[in-house]
Formats: C-alpha cells, sequence, structure tokens
C-alpha cells in the first residue's frame, strides 16, 4: 500500500511538473475553456435570464471538452518518447500508475474548474449560493471525470488512434456524471429547484465506481 | 386502418434493415470461407460425427 | 544457468510474425552480438527477451521465468535500450534519470545512484539540469542509458546502443558494458558496428527473417 | 434442391442454422398475421365522455417494438457475459462471441429507437422525449456500443482489440444502472409505460402476439448471432492461417539471404 501511494505520488508529481514546465494547460487549454464560456454565451443570444438558468451545465459540457485535451495532453507525454515503455518494464503496479496519472489530470480539472467557476460568475452573472456544495461537487464530478478519462485515454492510445476514438467512448460513458454534477450546480448555483446534496451521493458512487474500475481495468490494458 | 404510413415505416425499416444485414452476413461468410482452409470451420461437419 | 532460453519461438506483431521460429540460448554473465539485414528481427527479439512481446508459440524463458505467465518478473530485471529513449523532453536530464531510478523502487537511494549514474556517462555538471529537449541527440542517448544503468538490470538489452555517438560516447558505453558483465549481467546488444562489439563480445549470432542463421563463437579475426 | 442438405458449398450456414432460419422466415409471416389481421387495434371508450381514444392501429408497432427492445438488452447482457468470460479465460471464442453479441445488439437497438420514435410521434405526439427513461437510457447505450464497435474497428488486428474491447463492454453495462438512476431522477416523468402499456387493455390475444414476437424475434436474432459469431471466428482463422503462411514464407526467406548458417563466418567478414 505504501508502495503504491509512493508510486502514485512519483508518477503525479512527474506529470505537473511537466505540465508546469511546458504550459500546455495554462496556453491552450484555459484559454480554450474561456472561448467555450464565450461561443456558449453568443450562440445563445446572450439573454442573461437564459444564460444563467443554462450555466450549470454550459460549465460541465465545457469542462467535458477540457478534460478531453487534457486526457490527450496526459497520454501524449507518455507516447512522445515512448516512455510508456520504461513505465511497463519499472515494476510499478499498472494500479499505482493508473492512479497517479488520474490525479495529474484531477488537479488540473480542478484547475480549470475553479477557471470556469470564475467565468460563469463574470460572463453569465451566476451567483453562488451553497459553496460547500459547490466544491464538493466539483471534486466528486472531477474524480469521476479524471478516472474514467485516464482509462479511456490509455485504451485508444494503445490502439494508436487516441484522437478520434477518444471522445466516442469517453463522452457516453460521462454522460451520468454531466447529469448529475449539473443537476448538483443546478442547486448550488440557485438555477433551479433540485435536492442537489442527492445528486452529489449519485456522483460520489461514480467517482467510486469509475476509479476502482480504471485501477483494475488498467492492469488488463497495461498487461503487454 | 390508422396511422398507416407509420406503420409501414416502422415495419418496413426493422424488417428491411434485418434482411440487409443477414444478407450481407451471409455474402461476407461465404467469401471468408472460401479463403480458410475447412479445418477451421468447425460447424462444417458432416452428420454422425461428434462435434468439435 | 541461461538466462535466455528461446525454443521454437514465434512473435507475431499484428499479423507479421517478425520472429519465424527462433531457436536461443544465452548463458549468464555472456556478451552477445546480434546482427542481421533490416526486419530480420533483432528488435523484437530485444522487446521479447524484455517482456514486451508475448510469444505467440514456442517455448521461452528469460532470467528463468516464463515470458508467458510470469512477464511481469521478467520485466523488473531487465533494461532496455530501444530505439526511442524514453525519456520526457519537459523535464531535465537529472530529474528524468532520478524519475526512472525512483520507478525502480531505489527509494532513498534514488538520488544517490542516479548521480552516479550522470557521472560514469559524463553528464554532470551544467548538462545536468537542462531540459531534455534542449540537448544533443548523442547526449539524449546517454541520458536514456544512464537511466538504464540506474536499475542495474540482470539482463541488458541493447537496440543500437551506439547509434548517434561521437567517439567518447561509444566508449562510454563500450566500458559501462564492460562493467556490467564484469558485475555479473548478461549482455544482448544489436549493432551494425561489428568490430566495435567484437571487442567486447566473442559470440555473434545472426538474425535474418525471423529466425537464427548464423550462431559463431569465435576469436575475432581482425582485418 | 433439398436446401436443408449438407451442400458441399462453403458458407457459415450448417443444417442447424438453416432450420432456424427457415423457422424465423415462418415465425415473422405468422407475426404479421397475428399483428395486422387478427389482433384488434386499441380503441377504448371514456367512461363518461363516451369519447373513443387510445393508441389505435398504432398499437400494431409494439409488436416489433417490444420484443425487439427486450432482445437489445439480452444481445447486450450476453456481450458483458462473454466480456467478463475472455477476461477470464482469454480464449477467442469468447472474445468473437462478444463482438458477435454488441454489432446484433447494437444494430437492434438503432431499430428499436427508430421504431419507438416511429410509434411516439402518433401516440405521444412527439419523435423525441427528452427525460423519459428508457429512451435516455437506450440512447447512451447505444452510443456506448456504437464506441465498442469503433473500438473494434480501429484496431489492426482482431487480436490486440480484445482486451480493451471487454472492458468497454462491461464499463458499458455498469453504466446501464447509472444512467437510469441519474435520467430517472433527472426528469422525474416517465411516459413509458405507466401512461401506455399499463393502460392498454391486454388482451389475451394481444399478449399472445407479444410473446409470438419475442419468440420470432428471438429466432432472428440467434440465427444473426450464429452467422456474425461464425464470421468473426473465420475471420480469425483467416488470420492465423496468414499468419501461418507468412512464418513459413519468412523461413523460406531466412534460408535464402545467403547468410552462412554454419558455425563459421558470416559473408561480411570476408
Amino acid at each position: 500500500m505504501r508502495e503504491v501511494l509512493a508510486d502514485l505520488s512519483l508518477v503525479a508529481a512527474k506529470d505537473l511538473r511537466i505540465e508546469f514546465r511546458s504550459r500546455v494547460l495554462a496556453n491552450q487549454v484555459a484559454p480554450f475553456a474561456l472561448l467555450v464560456l464565450v461561443l456558449f454565451g453568443v450562440a445563445l443570444d446572450a439573454d442573461q435570464r437564459t444564460l444563467r438558468s443554462f450555466a450549470p451545465g454550459l460549465f460541465w459540457v465545457a469542462v467535458l471538452l477540457c478534460a478531453l485535451l487534457a486526457v490527450q495532453r496526459s497520454v501524449a507525454v507518455e507516447r512522445a518518447d515512448d516512455a510508456v515503455v520504461g513505465l511497463r518494464l519499472s515494476g510499478m503496479s499498472p494500479s499505482a500508475l493508473f492512479l497517479g496519472k488520474a490525479t495529474a489530470v484531477l488537479v488540473q480539472l480542478l484547475v480549470l474548474e475553479v477557471l470556469l467557476t470564475g467565468g460563469i460568475i463574470v460572463l453569465y452573472r451566476s451567483s453562488v449560493e451553497d459553496v460547500a456544495l459547490l466544491v464538493l461537487t466539483g471534486l466528486t464530478a472531477g474524480v469521476a471525470v479524471a478516472a474514467a478519462g485516464t482509462l479511456y485515454g490509455a485504451m485508444a492510445a494503445g490502439l494508436g488512434v487516441r484522437e478520434t476514438l477518444l471522445p466516442i467512448l469517453l463522452l457516453p460513458v460521462l454522460a451520468p456524471v454531466l447529469i448529475g454534477a449539473t443537476r448538483a450546480f443546478d442547486d448550488a448555483l440557485g438555477a433551479a429547484a433540485v435536492d442537489g446534496w442527492a445528486w452529489l451521493v449519485l456522483l460520489a458512487g461514480l467517482a467510486v465506481v469509475l476509479t476502482l474500475v480504471g485501477a483494475l481495468a488498467y492492469r488488463v490494458l497495461v498487461e503487454d | 386502418m390508422t396511422h398507416l404510413g407509420y406503420l409501414l415505416s416502422g415495419w418496413g425499416i426493422a424488417l428491411g434493415v434485418l434482411a440487409i444485414y443477414a444478407l450481407r452476413l451471409v455474402r461476407r461468410g461465404r467469401r471468408l470461407s472460401a479463403r480458410v482452409p475447412p479445418a477451421h470451420r468447425r460447424w462444417m461437419q458432416s452428420p454422425g460425427t461428434s462435434g468439435d | 544457468m541461461s538466462v535466455v532460453e528461446l525454443r521454437g519461438v514465434v512473435a507475431v506483431l499484428g499479423r507479421f510474425p517478425a520472429l519465424a521460429g527462433l531457436d536461443l540460448t544465452v548463458a549468464a554473465g555472456e556478451t552477445v552480438l546480434v546482427q542481421g539485414p533490416n526486419g530480420g528481427g533483432k528488435s523484437t527479439l530485444l522487446r521479447l527477451c524484455a517482456g514486451l512481446v508475448v510469444p505467440t508459440r514456442g517455448e521461452a524463458r528469460v532470467l528463468g521465468f516464463d515470458l508467458v505467465v510470469e512477464r511481469h518478473a521478467v520485466r523488473r530485471r531487465v533494461g532496455l535500450l530501444g530505439h526511442a529513449t524514453g525519456l520526457y523532453d519537459d523535464l531535465t536530464v537529472a530529474e528524468n534519470v532520478i524519475f526512472w531510478a525512483r520507478a525502480a523502487g531505489l527509494g532513498r537511494a534514488a538520488e544517490a545512484r542516479a548521480n552516479w549514474a550522470l557521472g560514469r556517462l559524463g553528464l554532470d555538471g551544467p548538462l545536468a539540469d537542462q531540459a531534455v529537449r534542449t540537448v544533443s541527440a548523442g547526449q539524449r542517448r546517454r541520458t536514456s542509458l544512464a537511466a538504464l544503468a540506474v536499475r542495474r538490470p540482470d539482463l541488458w538489452l541493447l537496440d543500437e546502443p551506439h547509434a548517434g555517438l561521437d567517439q567518447e560516447g561509444r566508449d562510454v558505453v563500450d566500458d559501462l558494458i564492460g562493467e556490467a558483465v564484469a558485475a555479473g549481467a548478461t549482455v544482448i546488444v544489436s549493432s551494425h558496428e561489428l568490430d566495435r562489439v567484437r571487442r567486447l563480445s566473442p559470440r555473434v549470432v545472426t538474425l535474418a527473417g525471423g529466425t537464427l542463421v548464423g550462431d559463431r563463437l569465435g576469436v575475432v579475426r581482425d582485418a | 434442391m433439398d436446401i436443408l442438405a449438407t451442400e458441399s458449398r462453403i458458407t457459415t450456414g450448417s443444417r442447424g442454422t438453416r432450420l432456424l432460419g427457415l423457422a424465423a422466415l415462418a415465425g415473422v409471416l405468422a407475426l404479421l398475421v397475428f399483428a395486422f389481421v387478427l389482433t384488434d387495434p386499441d380503441v377504448r371508450t371514456h367512461p363518461t365522455s363516451g369519447e373513443e381514444f387510445g393508441q389505435f392501429d398504432a398499437v400494431r408497432l409494439l409488436y416489433l417494438h417490444v420484443p425487439m427492445a427486450i432482445l437489445t438488452y439480452a444481445a447486450y447482457a450476453l456481450c458483458a457475459a462473454a466480456s467478463a468470460g475472455y477476461l477470464l479465460r482469454r480464449t477467442p471464442w469468447w472474445d468473437v462471441t462478444a463482438h458477435a453479441a454488441a454489432e446484433v445488439g447494437t444494430l437492434v437497438c438503432a431499430l428499436v429507437l427508430v421504431t419507438g420514435s416511429i410509434w411516439g410521434r402518433p401516440v405521444w405526439n412527439t419523435w423525441w422525449e427528452w427525460g423519459d427513461v428508457r429512451l435516455m437510457t437506450t440512447l447512451l447505450l447505444f452510443l456506448l456500443f456504437l464506441g465498442y464497435l469503433a473500438l473494434r474497428r480501429a484496431a489492426v488486428d482482431p487480436e490486440s482489440a480484445a482486451r480493451p474491447a471487454a472492458v468497454v463492454a462491461l464499463v458499458a453495462v455498469l453504466d446501464i444502472p447509472l444512467v437510469n438512476r441519474s435520467v430517472e431522477w433527472w426528469e422525474n416523468r416517465t411516459l413509458h409505460q405507466k401512461s401506455t402499456l399499463a393502460e392498454l387493455k391486454i388482451e389475451d390475444l394481444t399478449l399472445f402476439t407479444l410473446v409470438l414476437g419475442i419468440v420470432v424475434f428471438g429466432l432472428v436474432v440467434t440465427w444473426l448471432l450464429l452467422h456474425r459469431f461464425r464470421v468473426g471466428w473465420l475471420e480469425r482463422a483467416e488470420v492465423t492461417h496468414g499468419i501461418d503462411r507468412a512464418i513459413a514464407e519468412r523461413r523460406g526467406v531466412a534460408s535464402t539471404t545467403g547468410v552462412d548458417s554454419t558455425v563459421g563466418q558470416t559473408r561480411e567478414e570476408s
């Protein structure tokens, strides 16, 4: 267990350091996230009330689109110079590897979520009614997205067609996450009268299931 | 009979698509069969021989 | 004890039988040079011995482990230098080597071992703190070798280790191989530079068409 | 010519599947007779106003739609079971079965969505109803398995896609209850069943026709599955056969490369 934690943090720290150096997130993904928010605003004809009530859904669609980019980047880091071979020879457990990669993606997603939250407050005039719910939802849904993304990213990359295959594999799996996170945000942002905490429970279930499945399935995928 | 258009298109599309798929499967099977030695086609057993 | 024991091994990549029935035995402590035409199966042989390619037919044991069922045990005990260098462009030379040392489970010893390997390959000094993306191809290759050396593998699998290196770099590689053998490791090298490797290795095996077509044990006849 | 005879012509058919195919064809014809001639349209009279309402003849689409929906889920269940079997056993039989079930299941699933939409237009007055649990679940399941099939096609050789595909299938099927749950909460309204099927007077003949539909489409799907399995099996066999040939060819090349295989000198040395 301690070994798994050590390997997890080693891999996650490595990915985050690479991210910090290359600034792909800051220079490409973050502007893209804001761009998506602006495009939604333009497409929906800038009616403030519409935007405000749709803000939770638009927020999470933007997160999913950014997650695709983050996952592809996370995969590309290992594939660029075949470092993935070294990882397979390293003796690190595939589960630790999976959790490490997923943790790094999660951290990046959380940064993007903070940014996007600022974006919808400024651009869509959303107001935060329940901070705790907002934070916990962002975290839990982030875990689910990062876990599923890391699993399917590795899968698509293994077959050598990651760019085109990843969205069609990943997005349908994340549909319940999108629904749950949107509803929970509806409550947290006061956009609709729903019980956000009940949705948070569903999200937590999803996050746990996807993380466990990912940690087990990663072993199956990287076995050879 | 009411809704005749809906009925015909519903049943027509379903049965039509299934038929086309079946036909294509059979064709694909024939093409592949010709390229694979009979030992690999284990369902091609004359009656009387035991399975496998 | 033999470190590599292959009997009638077939390895299929996609639909291509890269190894088409290969027999090869390598004893512990031996250094073997693999040569042969391009596409003859040299790289696949090395990847197979690393436990990265699964034999589809035949019997294959490496370091006493069966390659079909005990690949994992094999993997952590071998070091492979492939065509790619397996480094992270955005990390420095030292960070890369330290990462791979930690990944090999060296724990506290990782940093010291990494420093030793960096020094051994002439990568210490300011070069160590340069991002890998900015160093020359030869230095990159040396970094990769350092990342391999920190693992102290029992079986070294080197695919064209001399490619892209200058004279000094080649000598360093040869010294490194010599040291590894002296420490009891087994080395399999594929190389086009026959004369150079023959100084290290009396045994030359030739692969063509995915099979063994030559296995010569003998004195080097200098031209 | 007796079409049941074991022919010398090479096909994926066998005596058993030919019989099955004939039974399925006869079944479809019988089902058409039941669905269009023998059963009555769904016409109900309002107890107080005496107005006629109901699905009228559109109900005849249900004899097609409901059995296919049941078989879609059965095929996907088979795919998940075979995928689990593959991960445990790692033999091609399970993998080919999973692939066959996924492909046939997805085809039927597409038809379920289309026929459901065609039925929904006159009865619910809409082609598509957001927030209906079963519609959404089925649609997402369909999309999940489109991804599965895309992954299968993207692979260079069938073997390399086997494990990822098994994982995708298992995750997809695991996803069903979650999707179902979340959509159910999402919009707490379901047009299905409560408003339509349950109110339908299930007469004996109606029920019989529905059951007949399940049996008939069961036969059709079984026939398709068997043939799809055999096609998949042949594809594998073709690859194996091709590899055998390639090995022989490669070994042939090896002996003619001109490298001296005896102990001694290689040509480059001299």
